[in-house]
């Protein structure tokens, strides 16, 4: 079988949860040589609360397009945190805002950055989630910063472009920091 | 903006957009439509895009009034389609059969959510598959497309144009939620390298022309309205110039001809992808979503040494009657995962003769089936 | 005619900080607290009870139940 | 055999149609087609939808591009057709059954939208097609097959309901006003946008006989000796009662 | 007037007739509807009646108004039907769907005629028996009967105002323009002679009660709007209190049971009449009027010697899965004579799980097979 | 936790309710249940029936009997729990889109017919469930989902429209008329005959969002701000344009 | 198989044709211990034209209700002769209204009798179909002239039943006439 | 203004008898006839041609396309 990884990104409505989503299967799948399918929450009962976003990417079709137990979660609520973090696979990733999550004790592979507040430095709290992208990034090897900067672009507003860049360099800086501080491998 | 026209290259899409792309690129310039859950951003894409290809979008009253828009869109020589969901696809049949009777060409996209009724809005289903065949009232045939992904929303969206046009009635393209929300890979052709069918244009002068009278693939050739052909087009039973011909004889000569054109062109339209079926004592027959978990299935299975294929219904209805019966002959069982309580499964039951075993895998709806669950049916049945 | 068996209660945990009360309250006492309920939201406050009508109109406009002018006789009549 | 100066509008391979000695609905064929070929339209553009009822059976008589639609979607079939493709002149002519009863939502939506169609609505008062049953034009006290003591729901204004909903053009006359109705089928045509003329007719098999006028001579009668023209007023009043006086004209005529 | 409240006695009544007059015995006393050739008779007979016994008739804008109406009326805690044929019973279908998801009693009728679409509205067809089973959107199950005579549409009505109560969905009386407007000597037993099923009521007090609480043949006690209960009722998926639940789980449960009640309670629900099957070695699968035609060529064929049987299908769904299979193994054939393209022949098909031969007798609509065209099927088949 | 007065008489289990914040849907369903208790009705007997939508929502909060029946289909649904035991004091809530466009037909045959029943429609100018897409209450111009250059299509003036079917009593508030609301329910719960009350509602998720007033509390200030009060006028002159004054009364009271 | 006979009434619309055939299957079934199956035309195509009535009687149950060929044929208008006259059996008897139909020359069992003039006779040529009921239970063992009666009573509105009595009579004593004249036995 | 290139035809056959020509000819020209067309009507006739208008009222009221006006050069324009 194929290669095959499982992100999930979750936290709350209007956070731009499903826009990274978006832009992480876009990057994999448009910008680069695997596939990804990438899925989310709908319907009335999602809104204003808990938000999802599954990307599962491989090198050859995505079979079964959902996730099983995901090896990447990003969560940037603490209610998504604690609903999803039970369902990681045991070797999983854990990316949290440090600020809107309290981790549990047992998380083995951790990694935290304060991507809501650095986008409040950047004067748009709204591109918390760009930050946190570009954490995302420089931590795993889902897709290059370069594929993934092509598909942010192609995937935000006309006019918000450079903002949008600036705090994805923002978060991918944080994120180099960090691996060489943490000695984390990438993925 | 003709360099938007065709969206041509690689694109991170939903089934639904990619479902609206196809349409596009198979020369649809006519949407009407009305909201419902999970189907509603294919009329959104529409609603953005028509205008952009010189096309029309009216959003509609209900999916009654959408259903005859489209109907009476196509008679004025537009391509033209309408997506809905369960409720709205109820909604929908008595003017498909009008389709059906009238011989119009036009595609329905039903993208399933859990049912009955109101249901599950926003979660997936595959409880219309029957609805799909016997929901408008009378003796009909249909055909009706099932895609496994949204590059194949897109690829049957077309193929569901060029057969609407080369049979004449409305194709169905029955999808759900679950493809039509999920975001891949999309590729679009440039636009010279995608296949259409044209309408088939009557080669006689108005005086001459018969509207119902059909080639020999029982098909006959289509005028539009405005193009002097002074045509009658009814929903009653009709003679071949068009008229209300209210007799036994007329009725068995237009109805039969009606289920015919389709029963008879089955080698030409249905599609079938089958994997390991050759050797295999156990096929899991499946469609959609369904068929992408069925495939989990078969690789494990096979890990485990169990001889399984994959018979994946692209073409879902007129029903693959014969190579059902073909495989009867040669499997112990056929394992069918439906979203449902049992649809499909009850036609492979008909084509299995006794034969070979079904076994149904239900789900009832609100998400796929776990894997395991199929596996888990395989390993029973082949033993 | 206000009685003094009427008083405004307020519900914190289900206010979503719509600001309707805040806009409509004829009196302007009824503002934003500095607190975070369990959703997320900073729950409304009464800032001086006592310029207070019991009009109610904050009580009719909340979306979400979250404040009200009640009777102290009969707590769950209006 | 003579030929009627018509003949060459209409399917007569199809003569003699169906109506019923009496009814009013090949007088209406007939004053259409005068009014159409005074419009001067294009004949080859102009396309007839109708829906389900006796009224329905319009479209198959005459010799246009004809749509004999289901019942209650003669609207928006046309509208389908008009939309895609604006070069046609979409004509509706069908029964108020048709129209207001189980297409009441598509009426007032075209309305609504002001959507270029001219729709021709008989009103005979009940379904005819089914036997005469009442429907949402019988007056209320009148006698159908489903109202043996009297229709008991009060109906609906027509040209009111089709103001209220947005339409350009509405105007009302009945059969016996041939030559208005003739004039009225031209402008309607020639409007831009969405267009009604209401046409009260005879059904002598179910509405007269069962209402005292058992000819659609009768109906004939009562209608040019009971109505008003009031072209011009708010078609608010213009309500019709059982035996009472029935107001015609044009009633609204939007720039 | 109470005199006049049944009409026992002997009537020469019209099926159309008769199946009022079998409402109004089964207490029916809510008719919504709107008028269809073949089907409007009963609902003028209705418009005179129910006001006669202190119930009410309402004409409605449209099909979708009447069946809205009559589930409406059901949940007031009466027993209320309607009366169609195809093209209004497409339009019922999505309310017919609610019916279903909402567990509520009532009746629909659909007298037959040529389809599809608009089709021969004034002659005969069969053409929506699938339809009945399979028209509205997803996965669920009906109950449907099928008289062959306006005695038998008297008392099938009674039948189906019963099932509707015990198993609380909308049953389905499939007749055909044939028996709808055929007239025949009908039976009306004095009132207190016939078997009429109550609603089951709940029986413990609103605090504690749970609409969707099934009993343990899976049906739940219901309670009427009015009575202080304070019911929720929607057509989304649905826990035992009526609460909306949107989740896997929820569906599961609800959907399950709402096929289950059905298929678990065949016994009670399936009637057949079986004529010569005991040693038959061809058996004609027949329903409605064309069970009564079929009685010729079994009659005739007898004559030449042939050993056939006659399974008169009263319920047409549930299908009688069981006892086709049983004949399978004893008959070399099933005929299925039908006025319609082969849609019960399916089933038969499917049952005979290629023990026995299925030879579709078909007749596209407008008139009854002429007995030759199945005697002489009847012939081939015991060859 | 403390008691709200109207917990009694809401699904307090099954709260907090889905209506966004700044949504003027709980709004609507509190000066609901003030309207009705000020009305002294039995409310053992009172049904509330809601077709699908954001506002079809309400039917599932309200702790009466209550129906959460199919799009569009709530009116006919009424009808028949009305009709069938008259007893029953029966109270439509739906959205604009369920009882204007798809429900379109049922709402204007209902108010023919005078059934008697009292129907709230609340209008947000979209439909909210879906996501926002234009409908038949969206001004012109006005942008949503599927009209992002602007609707083209012109709105109903639902009050004129009741009123043209036949409605005794028609009347228009907006969620900002919180106290004249509370009024018209009971007055509409209390008249004989079908009463409609239309209720301009923010939907700040979708219709403000997209049309510059961002917050539900923009829109309740706009309503606030532009709302002008014409009791008794015609309702023929109360349309809504986008950003324009909102006419608001009791339009219809008929005797 | 039971006896069986099958009774063919046909004119044009107007004439009280079906009435006359409902007539019949009530007498037979309702106040005769026999069985009968009545069917007719309907339809738009049906209005003002012909019009056919047919009632099928049996001493069992009717199995199959429609007629294959009639053992009698009354005919009230030309067009209607025309068009059922050549389905009958061979040896079927064929009553017309000698005023409105012309019989072919093959006609063997032909009786005939000016039932609309008879009507206009007694002031109402709406009963000419009453009349011509009458006529028929002379000479036929359909039904008998009691259970008819009884049936006609039963079926005409109120206030005319007495005309419509003296109407079967006058056709009934007619028919009695003609069958000592003309000696056809009764079926 | 009235030519004398436009006559009133009458096709017989076509008649059904229902009198509308008859009630609304303004001049009262038009009677049923005593013969009977194959369809079993008393098909209409002209009384006295010479009081014609060619108003065409009759035309256009006949439901049966039985009787109108023509223009004798152009006989099947209207
Ligand atoms: C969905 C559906 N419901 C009902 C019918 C039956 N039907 C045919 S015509 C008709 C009414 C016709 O009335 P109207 O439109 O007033 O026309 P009229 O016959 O009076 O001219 C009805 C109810 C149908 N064909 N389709
Ligand atoms: C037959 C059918 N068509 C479409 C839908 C999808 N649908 C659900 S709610 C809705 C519109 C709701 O709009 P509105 O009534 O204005 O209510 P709001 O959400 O704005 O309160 C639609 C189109 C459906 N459920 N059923
Ligand atoms: S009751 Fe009136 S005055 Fe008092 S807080 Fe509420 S809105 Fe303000
Ligand atoms: S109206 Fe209610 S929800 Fe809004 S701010 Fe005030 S208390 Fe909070
Ligand atoms: S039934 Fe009435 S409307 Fe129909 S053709 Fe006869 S007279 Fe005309
Ligand atoms: S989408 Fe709009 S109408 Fe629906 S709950 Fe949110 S704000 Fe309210
Ligand atoms: S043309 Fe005018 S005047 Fe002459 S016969 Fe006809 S209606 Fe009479
Ligand atoms: S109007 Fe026509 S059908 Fe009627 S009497 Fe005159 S010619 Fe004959
Ligand atoms: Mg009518
Ligand atoms: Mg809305």
């Amino acid at each position: 079988m194929a290669q095959r990884e499982e992100l999930r990104l979750c936290g709350y409505g209007g956070q731009g949860i499903i826009l990274a989503g978006y832009i992480v299967g876009q990057a994999v799948s448009v910008f680069e040589h695997r596939q990804a399918a990438f899925t989310r929450d709908y319907g009335p009962e999602a809104r204003g609360g808990a938000c999802r976003a599954d990307v599962v990417i491989s090198d050859g079709p995505v079979g079964y397009p959902y996730i099983s137990a995901p090896s990447v979660l990003v969560a940037m609520s603490q209610q998504a945190y604690d609903r999803y973090h039970a369902q990681n696979r045991d070797q999983a990733l854990v990316i949290i805002d440090e600020d809107l999550v309290k981790p549990q004790p047992d998380s083995r592979r951790l990694l935290s950055i304060p991507a809501r507040r650095m986008a409040e430095g950047l004067g748009r709290v709204a591109v918390a989630n760009v930050v946190m992208l570009g954490f995302l990034t420089a931590l795993t090897s889902l897709a290059s910063a370069e594929s993934m900067k092509k598909s942010l672009l192609a995937a935000v507003p006309k006019g918000t472009e450079e903002l949008n860049l600036k705090a994805f360099e923002k978060g991918y800086a944080y994120g180099l920091e960090k691996l060489g501080a943490a000695g984390v491998g990438k993925e | 903006m003709p360099e938007r026209e065709y969206l041509a290259g690689e694109f991170f899409l939903s089934g639904d957009d990619a479902c609206a792309e196809g349409a596009i690129s198979a020369g649809c310039r006519f949407f009407a439509g009305y909201p419902i859950t999970p189907a509603t951003e294919i009329a959104e894409r529409m609603s953005e895009r028509l205008p952009e290809v010189g096309g029309n979008y009216i959003q509609m009253e209900d999916e009654l009034g959408s259903m005859a828009a489209v109907l009476g869109a196509s008679w004025a020589g537009t391509k033209a389609m309408t997506a809905t969901s369960g409720p709205g696809f109820s909604l929908m049949m008595e003017n498909i059969g009008l389709g059906i009777m009238t011989e119009t060409p036009c595609v329905v996209v039903n993208i399933q959510r859990g049912g009955p009724s109101t249901g599950l809005p926003t979660l997936t289903g595959q409880g219309d598959m029957m609805q799909a065949r016997w929901g408008s009232h009378g003796p009909y045939s249909i055909i009706a497309l099932s895609p496994s992904s949204p590059q194949e929303l897109y690829d049957l969206t077309i193929r569901a144009f060029n057969l609407s046009e080369k049979y004449r009635l409305p194709v169905l393209v029955m999808s759900e939620a679950a493809t039509g929300h999920m975001y891949e890979k999309v590729v679009i052709p440039p636009s010279g390298e995608i296949e259409l069918l044209a309408r088939r244009k009557p080669t006689v002068p108005p005086e001459a022309y018969l509207p119902f009278a059909p080639d020999t693939d029982l098909v006959p050739p289509m005028a539009n309205a405005g193009e002097g052909y002074r045509l009658h087009v009814t929903g009653l039973t009709h003679d071949e110039r068009g008229y209300p011909a209210m007799t036994v004889e007329a009725q068995d000569r237009l109805v039969r001809r009606l289920v015919d054109k389709i029963e008879r062109n089955k080698a030409d339209i249905i599609a079938l992808e089958e994997d390991g079926t050759g050797d295999a004592e156990v096929v899991i027959c499946s469609y959609g979503v369904s068929a992408r978990v069925s495939q989990i299935a078969v690789e494990r299975a096979r890990g485990e040494g169990i001889r399984v294929g994959l018979l994946r219904l692209i073409t879902v209805w007129p029903f693959p009657d014969d190579r059902v019966r073909e495989l009867a002959r040669q499997v112990k069982a056929f394992v069918v995962p439906e979203i449902n309580y049992g649809q499909i499964a009850l036609e492979v039951e008909r084509c299995a003769c006794g034969l070979a075993k079904v076994v149904l895998v239900p789900h009832m709806g609100g998400r796929v089936h776990a894997p395991e669950l199929i596996l888990e049916a395989v390993r029973q049945a082949a033993r | 005619m206000k009685t003094e068996t009427k008083e405004v209660i307020i519900i914190p945990e289900r206010c979503k900080e719509c600001g309707f009360c805040i806009e409509f309250c004829p009196k302007h006492l009824i503002l934003a607290s500095a607190e975070i309920n369990s959703k997320g939201y900073h729950p409304v406050y009464i800032s001086d009870i006592s310029q207070c009508t019991r009009c109610d109109i904050c009580g009719m406009i909340c979306p979400d139940f979250a404040i009200s002018v009640v009777s102290k006789k009969e707590p769950s009549r209006v | 055999m003579k030929k009627h100066p018509l003949d060459d509008y209409l399917r007569v391979a199809r003569m003699p149609h169906i109506w019923c000695p009496g009814c009013g609905l090949g007088l209406v064929v007939n004053c259409f087609l005068r009014g159409l070929l005074r419009s001067q339209l294009n004949l080859d553009k102009v396309v007839i939808v109708s829906g389900i009822g006796c009224t329905g059976r319009a479209a198959g008589y005459i010799n246009l591009d004809s749509f004999h639609t289901t019942h209650g979607r003669a609207v928006p079939f046309a509208t389908g057709l008009k939309v895609a493709n604006p070069e046609l002149e979409v004509v509706v002519i069908s029964g108020d059954g048709d129209l207001v009863a189980i297409g009441g939502n598509h009426l007032i939506h075209a309305a609504r939208r002001n959507t270029d169609l001219t729709v021709l609505c008989v009103n005979n008062f009940v379904y005819g097609m089914t036997g005469g049953q009442m429907g949402p034009t019988t007056p209320l006290t009148a006698r159908t097959t489903t109202s043996r003591g009297g229709s008991v729901d009060r109906p609906f204004n027509i040209p009111h309901l089709a103001a209220a909903s947005g339409a350009a053009y509405v105007a009302r006359w009945t059969t016996a006003h041939v030559r208005r109705l003739e004039k009225a089928v031209t402008e309607a045509l020639l409007k831009k946008g969405f267009s009604l003329v209401e046409i009260v007719s005879p059904c002598p098999t179910y509405y007269g006989r069962m209402n005292k006028q058992v000819t659609g001579l009768d109906q004939m009668k009562y209608f040019r000796d009971n109505s008003v023209i009031k072209s011009g007023i708010d078609p608010k009043g213009v309500g019709i009662e059982v035996n009472g006086p029935i107001v015609v004209g044009k009633f609204i005529d939007r720039g």
